[in-house]
């Protein structure tokens, strides 16, 4: 067993030291695991008060053997990236801690997506570090690349509102849509979208096979999403059965005629350069459209569309992994463009075939 | 891989240059690295790809 | 080992004999374990030819110990009644046999669904025997229960339809809706839907744990909604990591505003006295809209609603299993009613808790 | 919604008042669900702290529209027979308060299965009330049928104890084995074995597709069936990713030489006569062998068996539900026996085809 | 879109060209992503005669934007490296096809694995190529590493006899088993084993939620085990419900005492040093013993010990992913050892947490 | 079980006749068998319910 070091080539470029805030989660485990096998960072601290002193991989078994341990939150070691993956409402409140810890601070929560204070109150419970919300750069590449490198305080998006935005963003890019349309978002969610810490509706025989409506209207992420598009979008979420995976169908009806030449060339436009898009658009073969589980434990997003004439609808589908292109991949892959790395660094993965429900 | 057995046409629905084998005939159907959409191909000097008419009832329920 | 006669309790009321064509297949299955408990009911006959003189029970375990061999479906039996489960096509080909060998003809395809050979034409490839859609009696007793005494064929609805009529039914009979609205239907299915003969897309290496787009526009059940609605209805269909059930997600957009009360008052009226029909709409605990899995292996149709105001938007939750209320349940509940029978024979199992994925 | 009364038959016979201690769990919950169809019972009471004053449908949503509240344990009213489906230990705390409010107890918990307080004392933490070890009869029919008539206290079997006898039980009796033999038996079982109340390792995303060793050795089981058979068996159980179900694989080396035949007469001689008792043993198709999904929902006990000339062995398969033969329907079979009622009374359900993991 | 090349780094080491025979296949497709990524391998040539001319990426998705087609095996390009994952028997046929086009031959199906064609007469159907049996080497490395380097035919083992090598092999080694003691395996497995081409037993619906008896007894794998061991184990395999994995437990009853240090010390002795091999062997948290979904997607191999006094036993545990070291992993990774390139090139993925039934 | 234990009182959003514990207290929540719906008691002679705001972040994500 000498698994320490992992997948890490050294590559004589340079190494920036990284912690993780909230280790011990979905999401901060995710973050380890990208670190570890990322070729320009090492990873000095990663956080848990309930786990503290544990080795990583007590918790995260991908990581067994490890020689890191869970450390104390409240003492925080200087580093170049520190990644908070902490719930709601405790990055706000230790912000200027983390900030002191690093040049660079990535936060996953909500705590810095939305603009303004008065978007807090509408949506949370307001924030108590309004002044940070001017600095803080909504991560996502594919729609906010110019503005991360160099940035200080990044914002990685929600994962549901990654899934809708990807789908729905190369629409408005192309005019097609231009924010009066009725646009029906009907999401579907697997159960590490609840964090580590669920409660009996998340327990293996309550949650095992269902499709259940767990967000039926006003959701959170919608916030971001006008924020985004300044348009309302009717927002459902179901949770089924799976682990990891967002898929968002967008039902899309645009005011005037759209042709699918129109709507190829829409996402050709967005997304041909970019290194974690793909179009899966019909075709033949059992993989035609967008699936969350082709792109399960991967940065990639899925989006692919089709006409529906006699309804005058477009029905977009986009898949995402919420831990890695909706929370922890979409973190990493904002902090390289921040710190002017390879963009694609550590997130190569291409995901499995076959797989199940990863 | 692109060698003399292939050889480059037009996905139709992206305007994309693919490769394509060389040796395709008119009739086949083959599918775009780009848009993963089946095409077929109409016509081989040059090799002209058109989107192939969907097989309905291949798929599912 | 003594099983024969299953669940059946000789009640000294009449006997009527039943006959299953396509007895090895899924809802053949289906059709054969109510019958086999139902208490006026005695199977004559199960069709297969793949499966001709096995006994049912090498087909379906449920029904181990059964005596029954399926036979030749060219060779029928004189019955009371005959259920054909067979692939769209062949009951429109054989329906005078059908007829010959039975007073009571409950056919589950989509053979006699709509009304004229017109729509036949424009959603299939034609009909072999017009002259019976006149004559049929479109199955789903919560919309058609008046139709069906004395009913001699029968047309079982599709398990989509279904639960979006169940759905959406209350607020076109509530005239909350009128036919003009904006509806999309976002359905989410098991894969008993694709029956037993499934091919490659449907391996369990391949289905497992997905959520993958299979109908994303002009799903043939579009044609049975419309014909009961007059309402042209956006509809894509999912396939989801389940084997039973059927979900459908209503986005509805009134004309005019609606209150929760009047949803209330809606649902009630449709639905307070029909044996099958639940509502669940919020409240407490897990289990608070409607789910497959809470109705797997009933005939149950469960739903629910929630109001959207910022979008004007209602949410309608519907969900059903497709083999029971969307095929075989249906079928033997309105074979009961056509027949003068308790209602509710043979019909009767709650269903499971705690269950998975049924 | 007119669900109350469920497919209870009133058929004239005697209706015993029952109660359900512990009503919220898993076993109560199954309990209720089979009471609330069976034609002689009556639910009069069912019992929770947690969730007093709701109706036992906000619980268990097959049992919605039911008007029973859960009440509180400690206001035990008088029943005919009172069951009890609490964590190990409580019930003989409270036993004298059970036997005070009903005539008949069927325990479900393993507190009065062994013999003598050396047992409990050896494989438990001792016991408060071993007086009425004597007393109290083993619930399994299968075993211990004669026993029943008119017992007082009934211990109902544990589930993997279950499977495990009623795979081996045939080798006994038939003389097959005789105690000193090499067993081992390697278990696999679902999640709802662990009962509702689980912890991290039964959230959804650590529980789901695993083969997951959680009782090496040691486990508790093995004392029952040392009880039944004076054999020491070597005991493993792996938690695999299914909800309902227990599946022992039995590796038996007798000490002579054994036929297929002499397998079957065993088996045959030992279940040929009982109602819930299958033998799946090779032939075609795609059920051979016991598998716990062909029994799920049902008190069916399948088992089957191989020969391993090569290794002088032979491979004893058993499956069974463990909410129904493991525990609900094991109880309320030897309820029916204990009280003079029809045997199969309320069991009668024979489970789905096709069907997921329920 | 940009995804061609992948997670290839090109380091300036030399590069060798790599075909797949059976490329459209699970096993195959396995190997292509695996190859894709490697930093010294660059494909040649995919083979499939059913999707013969479509892009490797229409089978399977991970691959998505390659423009590498799949081309008829009948022709076959020179190459350093040729990997066939074919069905036993077609490369026993057309290994001196193989042979011609590559200097170093890796087939994963049986075809080499066993020693004499005696044994292929005893446990297959004869072999029609015996001349190269003794001339290929068996590829797992754990056990083989000294036969690999500059072998030319190499034969990667199949994935259930790994399992069990892999837990069973530190036993012989460190003494404590010496080959006459009684030895029971119970495998639980997932459906990818089967391969791609699944039939009615594998369709979702009959597969999913499954423990299933496959292969009672007389497993070929036992072959395999009796050749490295000269012992005879009794082997029964369970098909479960998950899609990669595969999980061996060893029941094993040692001749003299054993303690948990001996055991400790045997494990540690066998794979310290070993790139791919962990220890998981009790401890605190969700993850204790070895379980296929923490080695999912991954080259590792997870084993763990447990000790029963009572029953004199050794139980061993040993979890695998079969796409990986079951087989492609094991055939990437012997062939590195062969050609003398990084031992773990290309096979570092860790694998990733939360993740359900890969 | 309609006995003495129990009394009814509207369902406020179905309108229907539902049976709660006669021991209910002002501010308790009680479900409806009917609705499922979580209802609060306002007062107890006559008991009269009204819907129990909803408890946001207890279910779920
Ligand atoms: N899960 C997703 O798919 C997803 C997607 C996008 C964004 N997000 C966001 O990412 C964040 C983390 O989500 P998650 O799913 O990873 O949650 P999680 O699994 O519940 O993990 C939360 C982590 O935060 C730590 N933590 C909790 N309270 C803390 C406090 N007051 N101070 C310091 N550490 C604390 C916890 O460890 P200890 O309690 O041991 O300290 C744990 O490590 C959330 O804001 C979530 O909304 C999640
Ligand atoms: N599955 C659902 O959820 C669902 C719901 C609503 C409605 N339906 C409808 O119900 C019907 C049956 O569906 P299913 O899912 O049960 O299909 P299935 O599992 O494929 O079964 C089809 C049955 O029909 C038999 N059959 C096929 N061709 C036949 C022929 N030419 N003549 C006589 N028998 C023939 C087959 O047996 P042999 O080939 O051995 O004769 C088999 O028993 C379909 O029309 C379907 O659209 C299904
Ligand atoms: N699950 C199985 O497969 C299975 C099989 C065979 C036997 N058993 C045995 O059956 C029993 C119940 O198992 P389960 O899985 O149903 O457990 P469970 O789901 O955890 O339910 C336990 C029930 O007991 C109640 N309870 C707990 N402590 C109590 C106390 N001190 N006084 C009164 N009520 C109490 C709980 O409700 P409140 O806390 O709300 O009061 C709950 O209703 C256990 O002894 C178990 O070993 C279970
Ligand atoms: N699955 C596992 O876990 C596993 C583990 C260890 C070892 N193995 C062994 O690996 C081998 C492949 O298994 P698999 O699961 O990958 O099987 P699979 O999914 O069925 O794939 C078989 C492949 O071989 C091709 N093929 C079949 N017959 C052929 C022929 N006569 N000539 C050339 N190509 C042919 C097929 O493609 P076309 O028909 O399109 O040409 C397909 O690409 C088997 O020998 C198996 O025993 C498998
Ligand atoms: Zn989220
Ligand atoms: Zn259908």
């Amino acid at each position: 067993m000498a698994v320490e070091g992992g997948s890490k080539a050294s590559e004589g470029s340079e190494t920036l030291t990284a912690s993780v805030v909230g280790g011990s989660g979905f999401t901060g485990g995710e973050l380890l695991r990208l670190l570890d096998g990322h070729p320009n960072f090492e990873i000095a601290q990663a956080t848990s008060r309930s786990a503290e002193n544990k080795t990583i991989g007590s918790i995260h078994p991908n990581l067994r053997g490890r020689t890191l341990r869970f450390s104390d939150p409240a003492d925080l070691e200087s580093v170049d990236v520190l990644f908070a993956a902490t719930p709601h409402g405790v990055a706000m409140e230790r912000i200027d801690a983390f900030e002191d810890a690093a040049d660079t601070v990535v936060d996953l929560s909500a705590d810095f997506r939305l603009d303004t204070e008065e978007q807090y109150e509408e949506w949370y419970d307001g924030h108590s570090a309004p002044e940070y919300l001017e600095k803080s750069v909504y991560a996502l590449p594919e729609r906010n690349r110019k503005e991360l490198p160099g940035a200080e305080l990044i914002a990685s998006g929600g994962c549901n509102a990654t899934a809708t935005m990807l789908g729905l963003g190369p629409l408005f890019d192309a005019g097609l849509l231009d924010g009066d349309e009725q646009v029906v978002v009907d999401v579907k969610v697997g159960s590490s979208e609840g964090g580590a810490s669920g409660g009996a509706a998340s327990s293996h025989p309550e949650r095992s096979g269902i499709v259940r409506p767990y967000a039926p209207t006003g959701h959170r992420h919608e916030a971001e999403i006008e924020g985004e598009f300044g348009i309302s979008v009717s927002f459902t979420v179901h949770a089924v059965d799976m682990i990891r995976g967002a898929s968002a169908t967008c039902h899309v009806f645009p005011d005037g005629p759209v042709s699918k030449k129109d709507l190829w060339s829409a996402y050709r436009d967005s997304y041909a350069e970019e290194p974690f898009m793909r179009i899966a658009s019909g075709g033949g073969g059992v993989y035609r459209y967008p699936e969350p589980k082709a792109v399960a434990g991967t940065n990639y997003g899925d989006v692919g569309f089709e006409l529906d004439p006699a309804n005058k609808r477009i029905v977009v589908f986009s898949a995402i992994d919420n831990m890695m292109k909706g929370s922890a991949g979409q973190a990493v892959h904002a902090a390289n463009i921040a710190l002017g790395l390879e963009e694609t660094a550590g997130l190569e993965f291409q995901g499995l075939h076959p797989v199940g429900a990863p | 891989m692109a060698d003399d057995s292939t050889i480059t046409a037009e996905d139709p629905l992206t305007g994309d240059e693919i490769e394509v084998p060389a040796d395709v005939e008119v009739g086949e159907i083959i599918d775009s690295p780009v848009s993963g959409a089946e095409l077929e191909v109409v016509s081989t000097d040059p090799v002209e790809l058109e989107e192939a008419p969907e097989l309905e009832e291949d798929w599912g329920e």
